[in-house]
């Protein structure tokens, strides 16, 4: 099943596959103890002439323990399930790394405008560039998105990444990412936003480390070198 | 064996009794909604309370003051009942009646100065809430003054349902419990 | 059932009821802290409230399966308002 | 109210009306609840097919994207959001809850406790009434200017909240309008169900002498008395949004879109619950029959009926996971979420092991009831997944997310629902359904919907989005397109599974044999009634109660069930 994961390539999107696969154990396991069991006991005790039923009510303690102690490892695997999961959660959306690589995403119907700071770090300059639907990224570095959006509610995605992250119109999020391997990856919107929310969508392009800074240098040709790979 | 037809299970309360009050819970989690929404908004933001200002204590107190005793004589109609006495539980419907189309009167007048003063439902956040919360308690005070309406009707033919002015009564008194938090609430603080 | 029991004094609980209001009023206009008077100001209305439940309502005389309708949903709501807290209260735009 | 004054009556002899009422009081305005529960069923089966329709022009478009879907037309994008609102609000509301609680509740809960009928027959009779209605004014909206409501089951502001975001002005109100009506017919009725059973058992029909199905019901309607209130003040607010212009969800008024969602889910969460319980006592009623044995663990099943219903109030975020709300909050919401697995697992388990050691008969209700069983097994463990805050990350508003709660909704519904309409249809009809058209329709159901469903999970851990009304357009799911059209293939194969259904019901209804009052050799109070039951169910003597439902196979006697009125001399009670 964990084939049909689209391929991971983020720092953290390791972690949340561990967990689909953790849960994925626990639940398969289930699910062939109980369908098995429903199924042996529907051919074990289908009707047959000159055999009736047990009488069994099952309330008293002795009787339900062979409900109650299988329901006793249900809750063992699920506060496994919560306490690893509580570490991957902290490390997705609990903390946000501190990095001066930053850019701002707005959804709009329908599409993304994606503002990148400039040779000076800062959104709300004069040298702040707008392009629609592109992101563009070096590899391996962690990158801080504001996402923020003009009318109605957006979601952020990136199946490669396992990021996922709505955009609330009137409050500013935060997320971030670090994407480990350079390539182009789809970036669609996964929150119902109107009649053009099929298809809004955009591209992440994940540079090599010189790549991105040729691209730095072709978008910001008067500034200097080496401040434009630390600005934005 | 025959013990089991002893332990018969003959209602303890009356039926329309346990009814309301289950609608009643209903109604509690529809007016408790909105107060949590209108509690959380309005500690998110600042600036509220400057907008109350602009809200009449001195008539809200005196509406206050109507439906309390509004909910008193629906009480003394429901006493009357309990003694029989038709004459009693009509005077005191009417009473009740009354009392709530004044609240009704003293809202609307209410209401037709805001608007004069150009405080309108679209205004800001607290005009928002100010007019979606009493507007809806307004809608429930109404609709039990239409109650009350009946059973005055009703009691000119007679006390035959009268346990249904216990009935009415909780529902009554409730509107006015929810009165009772939306002044604080909208007007005080 | 609550129609052969002794009634309260339904003038006395009205007389209370006016007294707190006016109470609630007066509290508004101390020159306390703005949390002080707020504070008071909703104890004076719980006050009122379970006034008019207890004897206008006659919870007084209810058993305990009415008691538990009339609570739980309180309750709720106050479980609710507290959870909406982190995502409103605390939350600074 | 003058009804009480009959239903006080219960458990004494009462008049059973011998006059003939005419064909309007006896089929149309009647306060039997036998009738009542029946409309309701035939409302929920036409709701049924209109939902099913709807999913078939949604498949439809899905597999073959932009071409004109046959017997229904062209599909634009925002034609496609209309038709997902429109599927999600219908099934949801005008079937699951019609069927579930409207027609099964009314129908048996007063067979089912001893009662001559509902607490409150009139309030009975105008909350199905205000539901139709409410039908009525959903459907219209298809028809007016600008089309049906778009902004998905949830209504998610301020998509909702603005007529201009959607293009939708009188669709989306009336689709609001709709919801308000059927909240008022379930309040009705929710009240007339707990009032019922609070006070109107007959005598000896003790808590714990009351079918499972019955705890189910009960736990049901407290439920959504319960939650359905923070959003009719959520809805209240929303209309106040379109129609007055406040912002109460609209940021730019200084409202947050946030806060809908919270009253949204506080209700959202609450509601599958209030649709999967009565599923699990319809099929809980029906194992212990065709075991011919006692249900295992009757009371361990009722607390953790219990234990769901108020855990169900504190999960509801769980469905907000990365909606922007504050990050500290998810992982008590999924640890919250995630330990519901424990009562359910008890209650799955006591099912199985009902199985355990019975002498197992294969009806058609009890295939459907082993069918729902385990679906609901798929769909509960899938809901793990969700309920992880972290995995949730990935699977959130995909299809993983819609092949889980198909297969939680329609185990509920479709297993369940059939479970029940096989099971009861005799009582309710007095003719027996077809045997073998009903494994039919079973098998193929089960293949379909399988066939249906499960892929979903695949698409959705492949990252496809619900809600999109064109796959193709996204170049990393062109690959998973086959399975789609693979699944919409299978989807037309589910509802054409269901014309022998509905040739049964028809045919029978005519001309099916005529079934005994008892023809499963059932234990519980309706059985011994007529089939189907007069008015006022039961002759001169309401039935008096000596034990508990599930008395199948007892020792002390030699036939292998024992009903809970029959009184035996040797054991007291
Ligand atoms: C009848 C309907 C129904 C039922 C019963 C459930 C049951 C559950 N649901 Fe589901 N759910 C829906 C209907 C339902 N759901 C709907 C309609 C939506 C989507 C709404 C929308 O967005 O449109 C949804 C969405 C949904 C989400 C949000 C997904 C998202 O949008 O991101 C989540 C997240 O936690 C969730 C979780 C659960 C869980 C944990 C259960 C649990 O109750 C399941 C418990 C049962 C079991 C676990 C099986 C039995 C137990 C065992 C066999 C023991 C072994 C188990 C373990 C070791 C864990 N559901
Ligand atoms: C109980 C609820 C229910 C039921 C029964 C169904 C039934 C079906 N649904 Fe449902 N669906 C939802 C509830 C339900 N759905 C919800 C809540 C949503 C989310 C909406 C949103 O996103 O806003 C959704 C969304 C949804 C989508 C996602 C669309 C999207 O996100 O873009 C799809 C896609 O394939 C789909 C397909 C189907 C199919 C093929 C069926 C088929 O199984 C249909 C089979 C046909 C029938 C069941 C009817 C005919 C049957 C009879 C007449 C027999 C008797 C019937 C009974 C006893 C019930 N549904
Ligand atoms: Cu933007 Cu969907
Ligand atoms: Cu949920």
């Amino acid at each position: 099943m964990m084939r049909w994961l689209p391929e991971n390539v983020s720092s953290f999107g390791g972690d949340i596959d561990a967990i689909l696969s953790l849960i994925y154990s626990a639940t398969l396991a289930w699910f062939f103890l109980t369908l098995g069991a429903i199924l042996l006991f529907l051919f074990l005790y289908r009707r047959r002439e000159g055999r009736g039923a047990t009488y069994i009510r099952g309330d008293k303690l002795s009787e339900a323990v062979w409900i109650l102690i299988p329901a006793v490892i249900v809750l063992v695997l699920d506060l496994w399930i919560d306490f690893r999961g509580a570490d991957a959660w902290a490390k997705v959306k609990g903390r946000v790394p501190s990095s001066d690589l930053r850019v701002e995403v707005t959804g709009k119907q329908f599409n993304w405008e994606i503002r990148y700071p400039g040779p000076d770090g800062k959104l709300g300059t004069a040298d702040d560039l707008q392009l629609d639907n592109e992101l563009h990224v070096p590899v391996n570095q962690v990158v801080r998105v504001t996402l923020k959006s003009k009318d109605v509610i957006h979601s952020f995605f990136l199946p490669n990444l396992r990021l996922k992250q709505d955009i609330l119109p009137g409050r500013e999020v935060e997320a971030w990412f670090q994407a480990t391997k350079p390539g182009r990856y789809e970036m669609p919107c996964s929150e119902l936003c109107g009649f053009g929310h099929s298809g809004m969508k955009g591209w992440l392009h994940v540079h090599p480390a010189d790549e991105y800074q040729q691209w730095v240098r072709e978008r910001w040709p008067s500034s200097r070198q080496g401040e434009g790979s630390k600005g934005s | 064996m025959e013990a089991s037809v002893a332990t018969r299970t003959a209602p303890q309360i009356l039926p329309g009794k346990v009814g309301v009050w289950w609608f009643l819970a209903s109604e509690i989690m529809v007016f408790g909604g909105l107060i949590s929404s209108y509690i959380v908004a309005r500690l998110a933001s600042s600036g509220w309370s400057a907008e109350a200002a602009h809200l009449s204590v001195p008539i809200a107190s005196l509406n206050t003051l109507v439906l309390l005793t509004s909910s008193m004589t629906m009480v003394l109609a429901f006493g009357a009942v309990g003694r029989g006495d038709r004459r009693g539980v009509r005077t005191f419907l009417l009473c009740t009646i009354l009392l709530g189309l004044t609240f009704l009167g003293i809202k609307a007048y209410e209401y037709s100065s805001e608007l004069r003063a150009g405080f309108m439902p679209v205004t800001s956040p607290f005009w928002n809430f100010y007019y979606t919360m009493t507007g809806l308690h307004a809608l429930h005070v109404l609709a039990g003054v239409i109650t009350n309406l009946s059973l005055f009707v009703a009691a000119r033919r007679g006390l035959r349902n009268a346990h249904r002015v216990e009935l009415a009564g909780l529902y009554w008194h409730f509107v006015d419990v929810v009165w009772i938090f939306l002044f604080p609430l909208l007007y005080l603080t | 059932m609550t129609l052969e029991r002794a009634h309260p004094n339904y003038v006395t609980v009205w007389v209370w009821l006016v007294v707190l209001m006016i109470a609630a009023v007066l509290v508004s206009y101390l020159p306390l802290a703005k949390s002080a008077v707020v504070f008071l100001i909703f104890v004076i209305a719980a006050v009122k409230a379970l006034l008019v439940a207890l004897n206008y309502m006659h919870l007084k005389f209810e058993g305990p399966v009415l008691w538990a309708i009339a609570v739980v949903p309180v309750l709720l709501v106050v479980g609710l308002t507290l959870l909406l807290f982190p995502d409103f209260v605390f939350h600074h735009h | 109210m003058a009804e009480s004054a009959v239903a006080a009556g219960a458990g004494e002899v009462v008049h059973v009306h011998p006059e003939e009422l005419g064909f309007w009081r006896t089929y149309v305005f009647s306060t039997d609840h036998k009738m009542i529960g029946k409309q309701y069923l035939f409302l929920g089966l036409f709701m049924a097919v209109v939902g099913g329709l709807l999913a078939y022009a949604i498949r439809w478009q899905l597999a073959f994207p932009d071409t004109e879907v046959p017997g229904w037309g062209f599909v634009g994008p925002e034609d496609y959001n209309a038709l997902v609102t429109m599927h999600g609000t219908t099934m949801v509301f005008f079937v699951a809850m019609p069927i579930l609680l409207g027609a099964f509740g009314n129908f048996l809960i007063p067979l089912m406790i001893g009662a001559r009928d509902m607490a409150f027959p009139r309030l009975n009779r105008l909350s199905f009434w205000t539901l139709l209605g409410g039908s009525l004014v959903l459907l219209s909206s298809f028809f007016v200017p600008g089309g049906a409501a778009s902004a998905g089951w949830t209504g998610y502001a301020p998509l909702s909240a603005r007529p201009i975001y959607t293009g939708v002005n009188w669709g989306l109100n009336l689709w609001l309008l709709a919801h308000a009506i059927e909240f008022a017919s379930f309040l009705m009725g929710g009240v007339n169900f707990l009032t019922t059973v609070m006070i109107m058992r007959a005598p000896g029909m003790t808590f714990f002498r009351l079918p499972i199905l019955i705890w189910q019901l009960l736990t049901a309607a407290v439920v959504f008395l319960l939650s359905v209130g923070p959003l009719i003040a959520g809805a209240i607010m929303l209309l106040m949004d379109r129609i007055a212009g406040t912002s109460f969800f609209v940021p730019e008024g200084g409202g947050d879109p946030l806060l809908w969602q919270h009253l949204f889910w506080f209700f959202g969460h609450p509601e599958v619950y209030v649709v999967l319980l009565p599923a699990v006592g319809l099929a809980a009623e029906a194992l212990p029959v065709f075991c011919r044995k006692p249900l295992f663990g009757y009371r361990w099943i009722i607390y953790s009926t219990l234990t769901t219903a108020i855990l169900s109030f504190i999960v509801w975020a769980h469905h907000m996971f990365v909606s922007g709300m504050d990050p500290r909050l998810a992982m008590p919401f999924s640890f919250t979420t995630i330990l519901i697995s424990v009562p359910f697992a008890i209650m799955v388990f006591a099912m199985i092991a009902t199985l355990w050691g019975g002498s197992i008969r294969f009806t058609t209700p009890m295939l459907f009831a082993v069918g729902f069983l385990s679906m609901f097994i798929v769909g509960g463990l899938t809901g793990i997944f969700n309920g992880s805050a972290p995995a949730n990350i990935h699977v959130h508003a995909t299809y993983f997310v819609v092949g889980h709660f198909h297969y939680t909704l329609l185990s509920g519904v479709l297993f369940g629902g059939l479970a029940g309409i096989y099971f009861w249809f005799p009582k309710m009809f007095g003719r027996m359904l077809n045997e073998t058209l009903g494994k039919i329709h079973f098998w193929l159901t089960l293949i379909t919907f399988n066939a249906t469903f499960f892929p979903m999970h695949l698409l959705g851990l492949g990252g496809m989005m619900r809600r999109i009304a064109n796959p193709m357009q996204y170049e990393f799911l062109q690959p998973l397109q086959p399975l789609n059209v693979f699944i919409t293939v299978s989807a037309i194969g589910l509802l054409l599974a269901q014309l022998p259904f509905l040739i049964n019901l028809v045919w029978s209804l005519a001309a099916g044999r005529p079934a005994e009052a008892n023809p499963w050799e059932a234990a519980t109070l309706e059985w011994s009634a007529p089939s189907p039951p007069p008015h006022g169910n039961w002759g001169e003597a309401i039935p008096v109660v000596y034990r508990g439902p599930y008395e199948y196979s007892p020792p002390e006697v030699a036939q292998d069930w024992l009903p809970q009125d029959r009184a035996l001399a040797a054991r007291p009670g």
